[in-house]
């Protein structure tokens, strides 16, 4: 971290992670821990951009960008996935209780 | 470097190869398999006593394909090997005759001739065996081959019997591993090469084979039923009489006893095996066993079982020839490899009569029998007779190397454990004999289930026949004590 | 390193670009997908054999696609432990593949796409020399094995695959976490480049860890399985045998070749690698003697068969640990090949027999013998008796332990033999029971088609034993030199 | 030609015994039994001694002759087996154990010759093992209780008998480097190989205290079994004994008083116990062990004295050779008199037994005579001290035996065997007095065997008698006078204590250690039912897991 | 100056963090739903700040916008009567308090240790920057992001597009029965604004694309927009497809792969090696690549929105 300001938000990130980590492992239900891992997933994108910045002045690093720009794509595809087994599943459970 | 020696890999494929074949047999075309199994059986065993002849001559025949970076599976004829083959082959031959009249009308027939030579075929891998790690290969396929012939009867008890039976073996088999990836660790070699391969290293690291010598036997003791590893011998006595009679004659019992040989001799080499110190606590081991083994077998009533309990005491002997550490008691401890499978496996293929064609599992029912079936009963008491040791038969040629053998290397010690052995032998065979001939039936003679035909018939007879030879032309040159002699002289040159 | 012949320097590539394609082609055209399926799985076999075949020959291939060349591009990297894999993958694919296309079309118009893409994604992981990349690989195939969990669309598989991809997301965040923290250290994610890379500061340790535990998460390695048992046990039969034949072993592949290529742990953590995988033996071979059903026991070994492979983190010392490796490389191939003979026999067993209720399993009138000796033979495999792949694997990590003289580790290889061969001893008694057939005659079932691929894989598995020369001769440098792009 | 003969000796008994288990050849075959020893008594006559023949594959390498005390033996163990055999064969085929026990009478017979042309450890112990374990089936034929009874103690007797003899064997070849007899015989052995050969062979022997099987068997088996096993048999010991132990060649002081007491035990044993007895056929058994006490005490004599016996060799031959024509007439003679009809055949027969009673008696002009003044002679070059016990045992001896035919005389009227054997009483009663004219006519036919006997003096010999039959007329008027009844002491005096109830001990066996039983219990699978929502524990497991190895990586940067 | 800057900085982190708890702690779904999609422009806001525009718009878009959808759309989906307990919902109790109180002590020491580790950091690591403004040119195009996404490593992102087909087909897989309950009438404001809008998002989505060779913007951000047009039209129903137009829809999710493993295929085959365009024609390749990635993607985040079964036409029960 070059910069206080990456330091900063690279500290942040690390702090998201945590939260998200947490809330992650406790949540009870599946839509919140969805939620967790997307903010999960952006502490560890905060982690890249600040490690991509180059202070004011300079052009910030371009890879890293590259990264979380895929990262992002490849998290809402997952997220969609998980989000479609949740309603399945609900569905399903409206089956069960029907079929009770 | 893959090197193909035809006559080896024929003696192999001739039992393991028609395994497929019978598998693959609905069980409706018993002729068919009937004819493969004879066939396959009657060519193996001429395959074998060509090879005994090459062998004799000194040819050497090896095959052998690399496996791991050093470690060869060889398949290699070198006089002992031929000594387990011939009997494997020989006792095959009968066995499968038997086994096709034992269970003509019962179902799943094309499994059990397949797990049966599959057996044998392991056997023969065992006996063909150039190296340890070969060795270790056949020793497991033939735990596994063996194990769906004895809860064959789909029983509880048979399950339970088999349980015991995987229970025991693969942990002995896990030894051996462990002993044999440790010897190769150490020695870089577990070719099987007379007077051994260890070289200097007996002085340099005598603990590490000291241990790995308890490993390895423990492992082979096992199936050698040596106490007290041999509790799932007399469990497995539910399995068919077929089955019952390899077991204790040349399959699983005998491949432990082998092992030992094996390792004792030409891993070993029985100077450094004697240095280490490691035979006397072996011999010790061999005495206990024979001496609770006819203990155990005294209190049974159940024919089979009491049978059990006498291989558990009598394969010792081998053990106990080979722990001696002298040529005159190790061609006692070979010559008993052979001698007590024709024994054992007479007494169990009659004890199969028996209860085929009275339904007489218990000596205690056995009141009279004599009279109804004289020729089993014949054969039955000559074989009793040989094990207790009694002269002219095969028995007594073994019992007397391995007393002359005691002897000559200031352990006479050992006959005295002959003698309690052979005392206990008497204990518990006599009254078998005597209430076959001597005792009038208890109330009406069992009913007749089947009648024996000839293929329940001749098999014993003929192993008695050959019990009988052994013992009245032992100084033949091609009897089993003269091969075992060949072999000791080259071990001891 | 680049190859003489610069046309085999496109094998690679062409190994991840087929699939995916056939993929794309398999989802647009349902109805040709059993054709397309099929076609690009043998290919595919037919591609990885030929590079296994040149590396043997002319050591390990690597190439630059897009001609950028790393740590800017992205370099893929074929040695001889990939190239194994590859021709692993490809080839029990290829079984499973066929085992599901002479099912007819019960599984359904999108296994076919969803197995191209697994088959693309692990192909690509294999090939995988940039931290980065390899975290896209991994998520490829960990939403083409969702799919596949879900595919039998009962609730349970349900539940299983959203627990799993769950699993799966935190595991692949774990590693992206690490990726970025290795990124921040070095500059650079690209494996040859960090392995060379000085300074091993506790960011590249912090990355060590996370990337770690995100694979163990994917590895369903104890205590992190909790997916497992559910999502493979209630998955149809070709998914359970490609997810517990494959899809593991590409977290574990990755998670074997950061170990080996770009960190050096702390000998501590090699230590808590093994005890993981002591853990792993003793757990999953108890769960798998208590579980009631057929399914859940083959699922619970495979948690003992991972941790088995776990020891050879533990084996330090230069040769024993090259011994070890190759031990560990071996155990992944054979289970791949036993377990997927295995879960297919137990799917024709369920097939025959209408459950896999344990206990009931004794008193089925219907015996499909082919199928259970298929199981069988794949027992053999996995319990690690010779002569099977699993055996030989077994002996090399023995052997490494020992000659490492890290004795534990060798108890622990004997007991987990003697467990394996507990639980499947369960199985096989149920399978000769005869007596507890209420009343009725014993069905013997002859043999169908179907009985062929479990059979044929099962063979295979034994036949490892006998012909293990030649692939241990393309580990022959794991995992010196061998293993560093 | 003589070699063909000598193999015929054991191996035509061996033919007929296997050739009665064929069904279509078992009529020809019981026919043949009496015929089964000729063989050996032509052998006898006609091979020209020492002979000797090897045939290294049979067996460890065995080796067959004849020397010359073997050619006495073969000659009257063979004339008494074709004797015991045409009584044998007399039985009804209906009697259903007939077969077998005509198999067991063969086995014996075959063994029991076979042993006497013997050269070599194996063979010879291979024969005599044959001839014991054969035995088993002659004694326990009658299938009674006593029958059973006897044949448990005998079988015990001789497996223990048979491994000593083992033992003994093994040892002594091992250590004389051979196994030819006349090799261990000559070779120094060591004092173990001693003990057990003669306790394998004095089983057979039966000398006191090895002696308690033999008044049961001899009692409990048929008359000709019983002729051959105390007429026959008995004496393998003996030949044994004369072919191994160094006698006449070294000094074996220790084993030689050891032998002399327990031969000087027989005789009192005998004589006491045996005039008690009410069975003629156990009163004959109690000679035997009394007889057989002499021939130990003369070996005993032997092993102390070695320069006695060039005379004492010989006279145990006569000793033997007496003892075995007369005791079989004896034995013959009790089965043809319990099978001969009341009347003149009867009394004919009892009176022809006074004549083998009375050589045993050893009264005067008798082979027993004969036998005595040999041995006496021999034993005259004892020195002082064990000299005259030995002197005196003998005179006692031949008291004993005669207080003991008194005995036989007395209770033989009242003998009524519960099973008499059935008919063919002639068949029976011609080998009686076939044996009794042998008997009587030994001494004449004796010079052809061996150098010439002593001359007898009657008054000598006659003494003894006369003191014994004074004594006995004694004893028997004070009883009669002081009414007193002397009750029987059982035979097997020592076993009497023993339960006889066969039926279960024959199965089932003393020591009960039961063998391990492995009780395996299926581990009911109580299965926890998977959390229906595993995450959060898996969860938390993954950050432990972070955690663990979190701290080990930071182990490193800690100073 | 700098000082302003930093406590902005700290301002904004400190709003991302708080909402960022909000988002995930238990309670009502919907807020949470909120919260986050309101991280996610705070996230967006912040990455300008670091000079990343590319990921904002992206985040913007991407993270905050469809993915927020997708919840909604999934929230909406969920039963809200209390009392039945849905897993899918808060309604549950939370997880065991010793469970949360561990996981709270592990969750704060492993941050603590990240954050160490990060702060050990001391920025030493050149980063590739450099090596991406050197190439710059040779790339094709000028901004550097999308020369790093589609031509340095375009390999990546050819496989990030087969994650996208991966989800879609495992999306389209998952066919829930009894389908959903119908989509609520929408009003007219709804379809007012619809009518208004539509145009000007796709003139928009076409903008970025062409934008993103030389400027912040490209292929992702603009196929968000698109697929957002698609929604609109479909739950509107404006626009109702018919029981053929799965396969259409089929082939346009798999297009975009196609075209690019397809481009993989032939430069694998002209050049030699995956992806590497002829030099000279290099912008050529990688808008035409775009192009066909946008239309796709824009189907594919669609697809994955609506899931299969929204096709009213058909009826369930096809398959087993």
């Amino acid at each position: 971290m070059t910069t206080a300001t990456a330091l900063l938000y690279g500290l942040g990130g690390a702090l998201l992670a945590g939260m998200a980590l947490y809330r992650l492992v406790t949540a009870a239900d599946w839509l919140r821990r969805i939620v967790a891992v997307n903010v999960l997933a952006v502490g560890v994108a905060s982690i890249l951009i600040a490690t991509a910045y180059r202070g004011p002045a300079a052009p910030a690093d371009p890879v890293p960008h590259a990264f979380v720009l895929t990262g992002i794509v490849v998290l809402v595809s997952t997220s969609a996935v998980a989000l479609a087994l949740i309603r399945l599943l609900h569905a399903r459970d409206e089956n069960h209780h029907d079929s009770r | 470097m893959i090197q193909i020696d035809i006559l080896p890999l024929a003696i192999l494929m001739t039992s393991m190869g028609i395994a497929p074949v019978l598998f693959a047999i609905p069980d409706a075309r018993s002729r068919l398999r009937t004819t493969i199994n004879l066939a396959s059986a009657s060519a193996k065993l001429a395959l074998v006593i060509w090879l005994s002849i090459r062998v004799a001559d000194g040819a050497v025949h090896a095959a052998r394909l690399p496996v791991m970076p050093g470690l060869d599976l060889v398949l290699q004829a070198d006089a002992l090997s031929v000594l387990f083959a011939a009997l494997s082959a020989t006792l095959w031959l009968l066995t499968t005759i038997y086994a096709v009249g034992y269970l003509e009308k019962e179902p799943n027939r094309n499994r059990f001739f397949g797990f049966f030579s599959l057996c044998v075929g392991a056997t023969a891998g065992l006996a063909m065996a150039g190296n340890l790690f070969t060795f270790l290969l056949f020793y497991e396929v033939l735990t596994l081959a063996t194990y769906p012939l004895v809860v064959h009867r789909g029983t509880a008890a048979a399950l339970r019997a088999g349980r015991l039976y995987l229970a025991y073996t693969l942990g002995g088999g896990m030894l051996v591993m462990l002993g044999t990836v440790w010897l190769w660790v150490l020695a870089g070699t577990t070719d099987f090469v007379p007077r051994g391969v260890l070289g200097g290293l007996a002085e340099s690291h005598p603990g590490e084979l000291r241990l790995i010598f308890v490993l390895l036997i423990a492992g082979l003791g096992v199936k050698a039923a040596l106490v007290p590893l041999h509790a799932w011998l007399p469990a497995a006595m539910v399995a068919p009489a077929p089955v019952s009679a390899l077991l204790h004659a040349v399959a699983v019992v005998k491949a432990g006893a082998f092992g030992i040989v094996r390792v004792v001799y030409d891993v070993y080499g029985i100077d450094t095996a004697a240095d280490l110190g490691v035979t006397g606590p072996l011999a010790a081991a061999a005495c206990v066993t024979i001496v609770y083994g006819s203990l155990c077998a005294l209190a049974q009533d159940d024919l089979k079982r009491r049978l059990a309990y006498s291989t558990v005491s009598q394969v010792a002997y081998i053990t106990l020839g080979v722990a001696l550490a002298g040529p005159v008691a190790a061609v006692g401890g070979l010559a008993h490899l052979i001698h007590q499978g024709l024994i054992k496996i007479t007494m169990f293929l009659c004890a199969g009569n028996l209860a085929e064609a009275r339904g007489i599992k218990a000596v205690s029912e056995m009141a009279g029998i004599g009279r109804t079936m004289p020729a089993t009963m014949l054969a039955f008491s000559l074989a009793a007779l040989a094990m207790i040791g009694l002269p002219p038969l095969a028995g007594f040629v073994s019992k007397w190397h391995l007393a002359a053998g005691g002897i000559a290397t200031d352990q006479a010690w050992v006959v005295a454990v002959l003698l309690g052995s052979s005392l206990l032998n008497a204990a518990y065979f006599l009254p078998i004999l005597h209430t076959a001939w001597f005792r009038e039936p208890a109330g009406a003679p069992a009913a007749a289930k089947r009648p024996i035909g000839w293929m329940l018939g001749v098999p014993p007879a003929v192993t008695a026949a050959l019990v009988l030879a052994a013992g009245l032309l032992a100084n033949a040159p091609f009897s089993p004590l003269g091969w075992t002699r060949f072999i000791i002289s080259l071990e001891y040159s | 390193m680049i190859p003489a012949d610069p046309a085999l320097a496109q094998w690679p590539a062409a190994l991840v670009l087929g699939p995916v394609l056939a993929a794309v082609a398999a989802f647009i055209w349902p109805r040709a997908g059993a054709v397309v399926g099929l076609g690009a799985s043998a290919a595919t076999l037919a591609g990885a054999l030929a590079l296994a075949l040149q590396i043997h020959d002319s050591g390990p291939i690597r190439t630059v696609p897009g001609g950028w060349d790393a740590p800017l591009g992205i370099a893929m990297y074929a040695d001889g432990l990939a190239a194994l894999l590859l021709v692993m993958t490809a080839g029990v694919g290829t079984a499973v593949a066929l085992a599901t296309a002479g099912a007819g079309p019960r599984q359904g118009t999108f296994f076919w796409p969803l197995w191209l893409l697994l088959l693309g994604g692990l192909n690509g992981l294999y090939l995988a020399a940039d931290a980065f990349n390899l975290y896209i690989t991994l998520e490829i195939v960990g939403l083409a094995a969702v799919g596949l969990t879900a595919l039998s669309g009962t609730p349970e598989s349900v539940r299983a695959a959203l627990t799993y991809l769950l699993a799966g997301l935190m595991g692949s965040l774990l590693f992206l976490l690490g990726v970025a923290l290795l990124y921040s250290a070095h500059g650079r994610v690209d494996f040859a480049g960090l392995a060379t890379a000085t300074a091993a500061g506790p960011a590249v340790s912090a990355a060590l860890v996370a990337m770690l535990v995100g694979l163990a998460l994917k590895t369903a390695i104890v205590p992190l399985h909790v997916w497992l048992p559910a999502a493979h046990a209630n998955a149809t039969p070709p998914a359970s045998a490609l997810l517990s034949a494959l899809v593991i072993k590409g977290s574990l592949y990755a998670a074997m070749r950061l170990w080996l290529a770009v960190f050096d742990p702390a000998a501590a953590l090699g230590t808590l690698m093994g005890l993981l995988g002591a853990g792993a033996i003793v757990w999953g071979s108890v769960q798998a003697l208590r579980a009631p059903r057929l399914k859940l026991v083959v699922a619970y070994s495979t948690l003992a068969q991972v941790g088995l492979i776990l020891l050879a983190f533990a084996v330090a010392g230069d040769d024993a640990a090259a011994v070890a490796w190759r031990g560990a490389v071996y155990l992944m191939l054979a289970h791949a090949v036993a377990k997927a003979a295995m879960f297919l026999a137990v799917g024709r067993i369920v097939a025959a027999v209408g459950h896999d209720d344990l206990d009931r399993l004794a008193e089925a009138r219907v015996r499909p013998g082919p199928a259970q000796f298929a199981f069988a033979l794949a027992a053999v495999s996995l319990i690690g008796l010779p002569p099977s792949g699993g055996f030989v694997g077994k002996w090399l990590l023995l052997e490494g332990s020992i000659a490492a003289g890290t004795w534990p580790w060798a108890a622990v290889i004997a007991a987990a033999t003697l467990l394996s061969a507990a639980y499947m001893t369960r199985v096989l008694a149920q399978f000769f029971r005869t007596d507890g057939v209420p009343g009725g005659e014993i069905v013997r079932p002859g043999w169908t088609r179907a009985d062929a691929v479990p059979l044929a894989l099962a063979l295979a598995a034994l036949g490892l034993g006998i012909a293990a020369a030649g692939p241990l001769a393309l580990l022959a440098p794991v995992p010196a030199s061998g293993v560093t792009p | 030609m003589p070699e063909a003969l000598l193999v015929a000796v054991p191996i035509l008994p061996l033919v007929l015994a296997a050739a009665l288990a064929l069904p279509w050849l078992r009529g020809i075959a019981a026919a043949a039994v009496p015929l089964a020893a000729l063989p050996a008594v032509a052998a006898a006559l006609t091979v020209p001694v020492p002979v000797a023949y090897a045939e290294p594959w049979l067996l460890l390498g065995a080796h067959a002759g004849l020397t010359e005390t073997g050619r006495v033996f073969l000659l009257f163990t063979g004339v008494l087996w074709l004797l015991a055999g045409f009584a044998a064969s007399a039985g009804t085929p209906a009697d259903p154990g007939r077969t077998g026990f005509l198999a067991c009478f063969l086995l014996a017979m075959s063994g029991n010759l076979g042993l006497l042309v013997a050269l070599d450890v194996f063979s010879f112990y291979a024969f005599f093992a044959v001839m014991s374990f054969a035995s088993y089936g002659l004694v326990i034929h009658g299938r009674t209780q006593a029958n059973i009874f006897a044949a448990r103690v005998y079988i015990a007797f001789v497996v223990a008998g048979e491994l000593a003899l083992f033992a003994g064997l093994a040892l002594a070849a091992q250590t004389a480097e051979t196994t030819l007899l006349a090799e261990l015989r000559t070779a120094e052995l060591s004092t173990a190989a001693l003990v057990l050969l003669i306790l394998g062979l004095g089983v057979k022997l039966g000398a006191a205290p090895l002696h308690l099987w033999l008044p049961l068997a001899h009692t409990a088996a048929p008359a000709p079994a019983s002729a051959v096993l105390s007429g026959a048999m008995i004496k393998a010991g003996l030949f044994g004994m004369l072919a191994v132990l160094p006698l006449g060649l070294r000094a074996l002081p220790e084993f030689g008083m050891a032998l002399i007491c327990a031969g000087m035990l027989s005789v009192a044993l005998a004589a006491v116990i045996g005039v008690t007895q009410r069975n003629p056929k156990t009163v004959l058994a109690y000679s035997s062990v009394g007889q057989m006490g002499v021939v130990a005490a003369a070996i005993g004599a032997g092993l102390l004295v070695p320069e006695a016996w060039p005379l004492l060799g010989p006279a145990l031959v006569l000793l033997a050779a007496h003892h075995a024509l007369a005791k079989g007439a004896l034995f013959l003679g009790v089965g043809a008199f319990a099978a001969a009809p009341r009347g003149r055949r009867r009394s004919l027969v009892a009176l022809a037994l006074a004549v083998p009673a009375l050589a045993l008696a050893g009264a005067p002009w008798t082979s027993g005579s004969a036998a005595k003044a040999a041995l006496a002679d021999g034993l005259a070059l004892v020195p002082t001290g064990w000299g005259t016990a030995l002197g005196g045992a003998l005179i006692l001896g031949s008291l004993a035996t005669t207080l003991l035919m008194l005995r036989f005389a007395w209770v033989l009227p009242a003998y009524a065997p519960n099973a008499a054997p059935a008919g063919a009483a002639a068949r029976r009663t011609l080998p009686a007095l076939a044996a009794t004219a042998l008997s009587a006519g030994l001494l004449a036919v004796w010079p052809f065997a061996l150098p010439a006997v002593p001359a007898i003096d009657p008054v000598k010999a006659a003494l003894p008698v006369l003191g014994g039959l004074a004594l006995g007329a004694g004893v028997a008027g004070a009883l009669r006078l002081g009414r007193i009844r002397i009750g029987e002491i059982p035979a097997a005096e020592g076993l009497a204590l023993v339960s006889r109830d066969t039926d279960t001990q024959a199965t089932r066996m003393p020591l009960a250690i039961r063998g391990p039983r492995w009780r395996p219990q299926r581990p009911r699978p109580v299965w926890p039912r998977l959390p229906a929502d595993p995450w959060p524990l898996g969860g938390a497991a993954a950050l432990a897991l972070l955690l663990a190895m979190a701290l080990i990586e930071t182990a490193r940067y800690l100073p | 100056m700098n000082a302003a800057w930093l406590a902005f900085d700290a301002l904004l982190l400190a709003g991302i963090l708080g909402v960022a708890w909000a988002a995930m702690a238990p309670g009502d779904a919907f807020r949470a739903i909120v919260m986050f999609m309101v991280m996610g422009l705070l996230v967006a806001l912040a990455w300008v700040r670091l000079r990343a525009p590319d990921v904002a718009l992206a985040e913007a878009a991407v993270g905050s916008g469809v993915t927020g959808a997708l919840f909604l759309r999934t929230w909406h989906a969920l039963p809200r009567e209390a009392g039945r307990a849905s897993e899918a919902t808060a309604a549950r109790p939370a997880a065991p308090r010793r469970l949360r109180l561990a996981a709270f002590g592990l969750a704060a020491t492993l941050t603590g240790l990240l954050v160490a580790a990060l702060a050990s950091l001391d920025g030493t690591a050149p980063g590739l920057g450099d090596a991406v403004a050197a190439r710059l040119a040779q790339s094709g195009v000028s901004n550097p992001v999308t020369a790093v996404l589609l031509n340095f490593r375009a390999y990546d992102t050819l496989l990030e597009v087969v994650v996208l087909l991966a989800a879609v087909v495992v999306v389209w897989s998952l066919d829930a029965r009894p389908a959903p309950r119908p989509v609520p009438a929408r009003g007219p404001i709804f379809l007012g604004f619809a009518r208004l809008a539509l145009p000007v998002t796709v003139l928009a989505a076409g903008y970025l694309l062409w934008l993103g060779a030389f400027a912040p913007g490209g292929a992702f951000q603009a196929g968000a927009l698109l697929a957002a047009v698609g929604i609109v039209l479909l739950l509107g129903g404006l626009y109702r497809p018919g029981s053929g137009d799965r396969r259409r829809a089929r082939l346009a999710f798999g297009l975009g792969l196609a075209g690019f493993a397809g481009a993989g295929a032939l430069t694998l085959g002209l050049e030699g090696a995956m992806l590497r365009y002829p030099p000279a024609a290099a912008k050529t390749w990688i808008l035409a690549i775009e192009a066909v990635l946008t239309l796709s993607i824009a189907a594919t985040l669609a697809g994955l929105f609506l899931g299969e079964r929204s096709a009213p036409a058909r009826t369930g029960g096809e398959r087993p």
